[in-house]
């Protein structure tokens, strides 16, 4: 009897640290992850490349640990009571089946943890929602099945850049080069600067479907809804600049639906603004030219 | 209706069982019935999860090699549509008819002590709505190149417009969806009924049995949200083929509207799923270890509040879609306010086995592996709950890994333990216990490997429903393909193992788990007389729970 | 067969075998086939023998419930109550798929902000006159509350005479109803697939429509079965059921025309 | 048998008191819900405001302009300006210019959102082409003018400080075929057309 107990005792304390060892290694993530991409064999999230990416991190670790303790927790307890329950140990069945105290505080204490967790969760949720004026705009527009970036004409660093759209597909297997990842890596990649606040509009074609421009690094996921805008943002920290960022559409949206990649190119100033003026001349020109000056409209209309 | 005439014809004896057909095609009887839903929803898990198999043998390695086209490029469209036929067969057509229509018609009468359900032709309809249903949701994998739009159904892609599904094959799982949902309103109201009004004197609502409970709890959740669901497909049916535009930006409907009715109805849909499980771990973990159940009313009134709450959580399905952030501030809130009367059922589980003298007979195994790995599902739902980290998991195969911890490991799992908990009280005829401890590791051990490797790759950012992935997610993609195989092949086993023991396996007694099994089917014979409690027992003491 | 035990130790009706359900699901299959048919070959034959079919099974059900419930003693107190508990299940969930079409509606009118330009009615969209035939309608469906449960009352009184009366009334107000209603739609200044008003507007009140006739049919039925004799002041479940059934009708069309009407107008 | 007479005659008079109530209810109903809307604000028709406030604080918010367009429509669709920086309260006037570029005329209807969602509630559109069905004869360019002001309660809201630029979208569809009017005679058109 005492033996089992022992026993019981041993394995348990070994089966929770084998566990929580792993676990810790998962949460911790740093032996595994990379920025920008997945590795294979990886167990926790990419590495945080965006502030809200990193909160996104943060409370995923300390959620992790709550909800690896509380398994841990029920699995002991599981583990204990077939041990010392079981009908050998314990021939006596006892006909227990209420006891006030303990019923409240297992009630309570969850009650307790959920309010604690939700602290930083909204925490999480505003700071993620938050958008203080954004340095550069763009627009990312999801099709049956590529994406459409449009850089909108804007100031960005004293300088008059964007204007144009491009279309932005998977690259075929036949052109994957050393640097590039099959699935994920696309023809024309997304520049976007280090260390500037991205304003991310993102739609659907008008006659498309549902799409969802997901960028696991940056913390991003936003639905692409057909008649609909919808609004975002993101910061690349600059030690990522020149990471490759890969991502994927995330939401069902017919026979390519896996074949819809995004990719982003993390930059700095200088570069970024090249690519815009050189990106300016390849792409189509988004035609933003009215047809009459707008003076003569307001004259027209000011009645 | 010659049949009921000539049925007056002759005078039956007591327990006189009619022939083949009539018993089996025009059948009144509750546990006849409940034979026919279960012999179905193992059919249809055959078909079901053969599609699973064939998804994660395509997913085994990166690239395409089964789901091809004639010149061998990938065929995205059909993996779409096995998915879609995956999730709805699953859903509809094995979980609920095997834990609803199977164990809720064998056993809620005879645990309440009555003799059939309260409206036995209806619970016949219930059962045959089941099969055209299951025809035309067949058919709408098939005709047209099949419906490839998920088992959410979201427009517009699956609309009749440009990107959208054209063909019939929407419109066929519509009216299936219809079909099957007309038979789990039925169902609901039967279930209902019974409940409420033919329960042997004595046994009161705070004296029925938790799996009784459970029924009455799901029940109420199928009357109230399937209805929303038949409203929002039949919204669906008219956009294709009639040219409103409910869901259609460009005629002022928004797309969105579709997510929130399909999810009002979708979330307690998993509830409906997993609530008749949680009622027959409950008794099984009573009855191997020889306890009553602790907190019995604690464990009611959580099963109503988990079913009360299920309503009022739907968007946290749709996080990502552009939501209020005070709206997602909600309903993040509300969503976590559910592990609050499931830890409650957990840890009352743990009570019932504390103290208790517990004997591992098979149904227990599974009893307890529920425990754990709902536990597990339940703790990754408290992460998905979160608004904030949602967006890195939203679509991804943590996702997919949370909820089939809950339902593939949850509410199957309780179907497993049902079944060789009843098996030999339904056939009169048990299983060999090595043949169930065997099923129970290797699908124990499967499913770990199935589906926890998914975590990881949904944190790593790999998105679900896609046919294809970067050679990046491959080592944990085909770990999780070897748990599936290994699952698969546990549940062939199963299946002849089943077969095996309604032919030659070992005859029982009445009560052949002892003195833990106290509810009222443990009091009739293996198998049950055609008709059970002729003379409705009388309840005195609190001897049901 | 319950009939023919000995003689039953309990009150509950142990139903003969049947071969209704199984003849009513595969109707019920080939309804939905004839609706493929018309929606993706525009041939209308397998409909309306879907639709036919359904309608006869369930007047071959139905007359077996009557028959044993009338010549049978199967009803007893017990299985009323469960008959009750049914059809208040049954309309609680009508109730649900109402609020589906309630809910589409509200999403429109109450947010327009993303498709109609924050306008509801849309511009564009020429709405009906809630106080003209409208709430004559309302009207109607009030007085057949009325004359319903004038028939109710009069029926637990034994005056047969009476009964018969207002439930006749009832089912020519109904018929009236829906007479408008077709009328209404003739003359409606939007089509169906005009944008989201119409949609919801056709939709909520098309489906109420459909369950006035349902309500109609039930209740004529009643009357046939009141000029057979059926129902006593005791025992009258089929009627009490089709008089709960006309006044969620009537509560829904209040919730109409309080909202898509009068509100929304 | 009298007193079931009585009775029903007392049913009767109920019944009577209350078809007489429903239709005062019915009659009232109508100043009853403007009284509502006035008091709390809600209605279907308010949420366009009829008048800006006037420039009320020092506050100033950028207003960006999207414009989509339905791959069915031949035009080209675009804001005039980029965007356009208001003070809170303050009217202002913005205009998209639509190009129909096709051979034939063609109708389209415009939606429109504002993002970030969250600022949906305080952006007040004066006058707009929101979803008024527009003909575009081929080669005809149109102005379509939309005037809004920023409701100045936004600098009460604490969770709205953070904004400093909205984005007004708007998307043009294909207008829906506004000849099919007839529901049941089109319908049987187009099923056939179908086939």
């Amino acid at each position: 009897m005492a033996i089992a107990k022992q026993a019981a005792r041993q394995a348990a304390v070994w089966g929770v640290a084998a566990v929580a060892g792993l676990w810790a290694a998962v949460s911790s993530g740093a032996v595994w992850a990379a920025a920008g991409r997945p590795t294979n064999w990886g167990m926790g999230l990419q590495d945080a490349a965006s502030p809200t990416a990193q909160a996104i991190a943060d409370l995923h670790d300390i959620l992790l640990w709550v909800i690896t303790l509380i398994t841990l927790f029920v699995l002991g307890l599981l583990i204990y009571v077939v041990i010392r329950f079981n009908a050998k140990s314990n021939p006596t069945p006892s006909r227990t089946t209420h006891n006030t105290l303990i019923e409240v505080l297992w009630t309570g204490i969850p009650v307790l943890i959920l309010v604690l967790l939700a602290i930083p969760s909204f925490k999480l949720l505003y700071f993620a929602d938050t958008i203080e004026d954004a340095d550069l705009t763009i627009k990312a527009t999801g099709r049956q099945w590529y994406w459409v970036y449009e850089i909108p004409e804007q100031e960005y660093k004293g300088q008059k850049i964007g204007g144009f759209e491009f279309e932005s597909r998977i690259k075929p297997a036949s052109e994957i080069g050393p640097d590039d990842i099959l699935q994920l890596s696309v023809d024309v990649p997304l520049n976007l600067p280090v260390s500037a606040k991205v304003r991310v509009l993102v739609t659907a074609g008008a006659d498309d479907v549902l799409h969802n421009f997901a960028m696991p690094s940056l913390g991003l996921k936003l639905d692409a809804v057909p008649g609909r805008l919808n609004e975002t943002w993101t910061l690349i920290n600059p030690e990522y600049q020149g990471t490759r960022f890969f991502g994927q559409c995330s939401e069902l949206c017919g026979k390519d639906h896996a074949y819809m990649p995004i990719e982003i190119r993390a930059v700095d100033d200088a570069k970024f603004l090249e690519w815009a003026a050189k990106a300016k001349a390849e792409y189509a020109e988004v035609d933003d030219t009215p047809a009459r000056p707008a003076a003569t409209r307001l004259a027209a209309v000011s009645n | 209706m010659a049949y009921a005439e000539s049925a007056h014809g002759h005078d039956d004896h007591h327990d006189h069982t009619p022939g083949f057909f009539v018993r089996w095609f025009l059948s009144t009887n509750h546990k006849d019935i409940g034979t026919l839903y279960l012999v179905f929803s193992v059919i249809a898990a055959l078909i079901g999860g053969g599609f699973s198999m064939w998804m994660r043998a395509e997913l085994m390695h990166p690239g395409v090699s089964t789901m091809t086209l004639a010149d061998g490029s990938p065929d995205g469209h059909f993996w779409n549509v096995v998915v879609t036929a995956h999730g709805l067969i699953m859903v509809f057509f094995v979980v609920m008819p095997a834990l609803i229509g199977g164990f809720g018609n064998w056993i809620v009468p005879m645990m309440i002590g009555a003799p059939d359900m309260a409206f036995p032709r209806m619970n016949n309809i219930s059962f045959w709505l089941l099969v055209p249903a299951f025809i035309l949701l067949l058919g709408s994998a098939v005709i047209g190149g099949g419906a490839g739009t998920g088992w959410t159904i979201y427009p517009p892609l699956s609309a009749a417009g440009p990107g959208g599904h054209a063909n019939m094959a929407v419109d066929m799982g519509i009216f299936a969806l219809h079909l099957a949902g007309a038979s789990s309103i039925l169902g609901a109201v039967n279930f209902i009924t019974t409940i409420f009004n033919m329960r042997a004197p004595g046994m009161t609502l705070h004296r029925m049995p938790l799996f009784v409970w459970s029924m009455l709890v799901t029940a109420f959740l199928l009357l109230l949200a399937v209805p929303v669901l038949g409203g929002a497909i039949t919204m669906l049916l008219t956009d294709r083929n009639f040219g409103t535009s409910f869901f259609s930006p460009a005629g002022g409907g928004d797309p969105i509207l579709f997510q929130h009715l399909f999810w009002f109805f979708g979330h307690p849909e998993v509830y409906i799923m997993i609530l008749p499980a949680f009622g027959i771990v409950s008794h099984v973990i009573s009855t191997f270890s020889r306890k009553p159940v602790f907190g019995y009313l604690a464990m009611a009134y959580a099963m109503v509040a988990i079913g009360f709450v299920g309503f009022i959580v739907w968007a946290h399905h749709m996080y990502t879609v552009g939501l209020d952030v005070n709206t997602r501030a909600y309903f993040t809130a509300a969503t976590m306010v559910i592990a609050v009367p499931t830890g409650v059922k957990i840890f009352s589980w743990i009570a019932t086995m504390w103290g208790g003298s517990i004997t591992f007979e098979t149904p227990m195994l599974w009893a307890i592996g529920f425990i754990f790995l709902f536990t597990l599902g339940g703790v990754t739902g408290v992460v998905l709950a979160n608004a904030g980290v949602d967006l890195s998991l939203h679509d991804t195969y943590y996702v997919v890994a949370h909820f089939h911890y809950v339902l593939s490991l949850g509410a199957v799992f309780g179907i497993f333990c049902g079944m060789y908990y009843w098996m030999g009280k339904m056939s009169g005829r048990q299983y060999p216990e090595w043949a169930g401890k065997l099923h129970f590791w290797t699908t124990f051990v499967g499913v770990n490997i199935l589906f926890f490797p998914q975590h990881f790759l949904g944190l790593q950012g790999m998105p679900r429903r896609i046919i294809d992935y970067a050679p990046e997610f491959a080592g944990w993609n085909y770990v999780s393909s070897m748990g599936a195989f290994m699952t698969g092949l546990s549940s062939l086993f199963f299946i002849g193992m089943m077969i095996w023991t309604l032919a030659k396996g070992r005859r029982v007694g009445d009560n052949y788990w002892g003195e833990g099994a106290t509810t009222l089917e443990w009091t009739v014979s293996s198998p049950p007389p055609f008709h059970t409690f002729e003379e409705q027992p009388i309840i005195k003491e609190e001897q049901a729970h | 067969m319950a009939d023919s035990h000995a003689e039953p130790k309990h009150p509950f009706h142990l139903v003969d075998p049947s071969p209704w359900p199984l003849i009513g699901a595969f109707a019920g299959l080939l309804m939905a086939a004839g609706a493929l048919a018309v929606m993706h070959a525009g041939s209308y034959w397998l409909l309306i023998i879907g639709v036919l079919s359904v309608i006869g099974v369930m007047f071959g059900w139905w007359r077996d419930v009557i028959r044993e419930a009338e010549h049978e003693g199967h009803h007893t107190k017990v299985v009323q109550v469960g008959l009750r508990y049914g059809m208040a299940l049954f309309i609680a969930s009508e109730v649900m798929f109402f609020s589906a079409f309630f809910w589409a509606y509200f999403d429109a009118s109450l947010f327009p902000k993303e498709a109609t330009g924050f306008i509801w009615p849309p511009v564009g969209i020429e709405t009906f006159d809630a106080f003209d035939l409208p709430l004559l309608n309302t009207m109607i469906l009030l007085l057949s509350g009325c004359t319903v449960t004038w028939a109710h009352h009069a029926l637990l009184h034994g005056n047969r005479k009476d009964f018969i009366q207002g439930l006749t009334w009832t089912v020519i107000l109904g018929a009236f109803f829906t007479t408008l209603q077709a009328y209404e739609y003739a003359h409606a200044a939007f089509g169906f697939r005009e944008g989201i008003y119409p949609s919801t507007f056709y939709m909520a009140t098309g489906f109420h429509g459909f369950h006035v006739l349902i309500g109609t049919i039930f209740l004529f039925v009643c009357l046939f079965r009141a000029k057979a004799g059926h129902f006593t002041d005791k025992h009258h479940f089929g009627f009490e059921a089709a008089a709960w059934y006309w006044h969620f009708v009537d509560v829904v069309w209040l919730f109409l025309f309080a909202a898509v009407y009068v509100w929304g107008g | 048998m009298s007193s079931g007479t009585a009775k029903n005659k007392r049913v009767g008079l109920i019944c009577g008191g209350v078809v007489a109530g429903m239709i005062g209810l019915a009659y009232a109903s109508v100043p009853l819900y403007d009284l509502f809307c006035k008091v709390t604000g809600f209605g279907g028709t308010t949420q366009r405001a009829e008048m800006a406030p006037g420039a009320q604080s020092e506050r100033t918010i950028t207003v960006r302009f999207n414009a989509d367009i339905s791959d069915s429509l031949n035009w080209r669709f675009k804001p005039v300006s980029r965007e356009i920086t208001v003070k809170l309260g303050e009217e202002k006037l913005a205009f998209f210019e639509a190009t129909n570029l096709g051979a034939k005329a063609s109708m389209g209807t415009a939606v429109f959102n504002v993002t970030p969602q969250k600022v949906g509630g305080y952006f007040s559109k004066v006058q707009c082409f929101c979803f008024e069905e527009q003909v575009l004869q081929p080669g005809q360019t149109m102005d379509f003018p939309v005037s809004f002001f920023i409701d100045p309660e936004i600098v009460d809201e604490r969770n709205l400080d953070d904004v400093k630029t909205i984005t007004l979208s708007y998307t043009f569809f294909p207008a829906k075929d506004a000849t099919a009017s007839d529901t049941t005679a089109s319908l049987a058109q187009d099923l056939r057309e179908r086939r």
